[in-house]
């Protein structure tokens, strides 16, 4: 299983039934595709959509109906769409369960930094913002590490998205947690050893006296 | 309301105007509208819409054109050339969080002094903004935002100006009906009043001050 | 002609097409029936609707569609309907070009007290600051005087509306306005004489060298 | 969702509760919660809605029942009962101006931190709140509203959740079905999953909690 499939189907594993879901885009799109379709879950997209479905069979997409970066989606039966003052709403009201959003860092308060690396991408943060503020839980899934540096790390020095710590980190090597506001290792991946994880890691984990490894 | 030709609406537009534009990459966004500015080098454009879509699409056109000298925006980052003019200052651009976007467009609007929001505490977007505390927690005080025109596309228009939408092309289309002095419309079909029921109208037709005829 | 004919014959000519309007009640929903049909007037009712049509034919009535009273209306072609927040967005984002309502008492400042007597009677403002304080145009249409009290006084002893004045006054007796802040007679009702209009009038009225009669 | 009986429903709210109730006097009203309210005797109800309605009709119901305690409303001047309960010290009343009432709902259900209000400054409303200055203009500084129960009466529910409403029956409901920790409808007609369009929704499915089947 190559890195993001598994990070996307631990992160599928947070889901619940009834749960509106607001998911980023890169690997946090993956998340859709490991689902159990007994899992009722409510997918959002912010431009302005619940109930988004698969990339519609070729000619039966329409231009009217697309996800946040503007390509073709479907939408299920019961979908419902709404101006972008009713999407952020949803998303700053609380009303998302969960969000899952990629990461440049990760800090060991739990602050994401994920919009801007100043001086060379400065994209904007689109929604970014909002959801890390306002949704009920925050899933980072991400790369542990990029070009060898870890993105675990003890001070972001990027730009903060939000000063609300996300809840969980899902990354190739690890699933993190900020239990009672300590930033703990809490699964490895399959194969993967407690040593291997803290190795590549820059904050200091807290390690508990049995870590888990993920079940997917 | 009888309605007008593309050249009409955009000749209103003096340059050095504040416009917003309705849509999200590109959905939902008056394209016509947009290819009769570029035609009429309408320029020195103070733009506010959701992003910068993609050059060749939606107001992508606007900084092929370079007719944008102040972009309000939640995010540029799928433009290169709009990406390219920010770095080289040739547009000053302010990035906002998109939620705060909508909300300081829809007080604007709505007659409201601005929006208290926890977005952006503890960030960059905080800098310069008032900070207002209400039952021991911190809220930033973003400003409304208001503009000379409007542009909006609806997918009915009636000859009376109501107006509703399609799908995702809703997107930031009502609250900017709302937040402009002059409001131009262009729909993909405009019906008979009466068409549109009630209940599905979403902008109320004397929110509406130019239809645009399609040809 | 009554005294309500007349203030809401005198109010209607104040209205220009293509007008949102906001009728109070009293006095002020009596303006709709001297609106001319060539006048393409916008009615509001702030319980949700625009294009607000004449009380229903018997057995051609809706529960679901009342005015701000809870008595069934009727809705014209292209009329539309929507929640509270956009109602009241419309009231005070100044999308309501003339809101005309009634009042207890109008002053020297322009100040409109219309919505209690303290210890006497306390309904609540309902629509009321929101329109007085959002309206483009605020007219008053009421009564000049009630048990031989003047209701345009030199400082509102009730409790103020809005800290914005009103625009127009339209009485039984006059036509009051505040060009450059100055409580001004406009226009006298057929038959009244300026005299006759200071007599009842507690305010200072400014008057012009001429004032010209209603043309009703 | 599978649908609940309206004892079942109305049997989680305690008594002493925040409610806010849908409706405009008596018009979108869920009438059949309030009749459960009033046999189930839930009293020192803390109700938040725009009216007081009529007695006999609507949460007119529940003044003739003296179940409330603390009501925040616009208006109550049609319903002699709870004039008489405010009166006589029975009921707290906090009159709002409606405008201000709907939208400080609308902030509890977005995440806002407040309304900033030019309604009110230089009344009687303005007493005891902040004033803040934006722009060399003031503002009024009216709170977020929440409750623990919101219930709210749609024309079409589908069982997802999914709600529209009719005419002028939709007034508060949309908002109210935000801003409560726990959402309880009942409707004119529950419809399967889909007979309602996609863009003829206004309260999307998520937002509600229990759908009151119709007997």
């Amino acid at each position: 299983m190559d890195a993001q499939t598994l990070i996307a189907r631990r992160v599928a594993l947070e889901l619940r039934s009834g749960d509106l879901v607001n998911l980023g885009i890169g690997i946090p799109t993956l998340v859709a595709n490991y689902v159990p379709p007994e899992l009722k879950v409510f997918f959002q997209s912010e431009n302005g959509l619940i109930g988004t479905g698969p990339i519609p069979e070729q000619g039966m997409a329409h231009p009217l109906l697309t996800d946040a970066g503007g390509r073709p989606i479907s939408a299920l039966p019961g979908a419902c769409t709404f101006d972008s003052a009713m999407s952020f709403g949803l998303i700053r009201g609380g009303h998302v369960n969960v969000t899952v959003l990629g990461g440049l860092q990760v800090d060991a308060e739990g602050h994401l930094a994920n919009w801007m690396i100043p001086g060379k991408m400065v994209p904007g943060m689109g929604g970014a913002m909002d959801l890390v503020t306002g949704a009920k839980r925050v899933i980072v899934a991400m790369q542990h590490a990029a070009k060898g540096k870890s993105k675990i790390v003890q001070k972001c020095a990027l730009p903060l998205t939000s000063s609300r710590p996300v809840d969980l980190v899902v990354t190739d090597l690890a699933v993190i947690g900020f239990p009672g506001g300590e930033i703990t290792l809490l699964e490895t991946a399959p194969g993967v050893s407690v040593a291997e994880v803290m190795a590549v890691t820059e904050a200091d984990l807290s390690i508990p006296d049995k870590v888990p490894e993920m079940q997917i | 309301m009888k309605p007008v030709s593309a050249e009409e609406a955009i000749a209103m537009i003096p340059n050095g105007a504040t416009i917003m534009v309705g849509g999200f990459m590109g959905v939902g966004t008056p394209e016509r509208l947009l290819d009769e500015l570029v035609r009429q080098k309408k320029c020195e454009l103070t733009l506010i819409c959701n992003d910068a879509a993609v050059p060749g699409r939606g107001v992508g056109k606007l900084f092929d054109a370079a007719l944008v000298s102040t972009l309000t925006a939640s995010h540029i980052g799928l433009n290169p050339k709009a990406q390219e003019q920010m770095m080289a200052k040739r547009i000053a651009v302010d990035l906002v969080p998109q939620g705060t976007l909508v909300e300081r467009i829809r007080a604007g609007g709505c007659g409201l002094g601005g929006v208290l929001t926890p977005t952006g505490t503890g960030t960059i977007v905080e800098e310069g903004k008032q900070q207002i505390r209400v039952d021991g927690k911190t809220f930033l005080l973003e400003t409304a935002l208001r503009s000379d025109f409007a542009l909006i596309h609806a997918f009915l228009a009636d000859y009376l100006g109501n107006l509703s939408y399609a799908l995702t092309a809703r997107n930031f289309n009502p609250v900017m009906a709302m937040a402009a002095d002059t409001v131009i419309v262009t729909a993909e079909h405009i019906v008979p009043v009466g068409v549109i029921a009630p209940d599905h109208v979403v902008t109320p037709a004397p929110l509406v001050d130019h239809i645009v005829a399609n040809r």
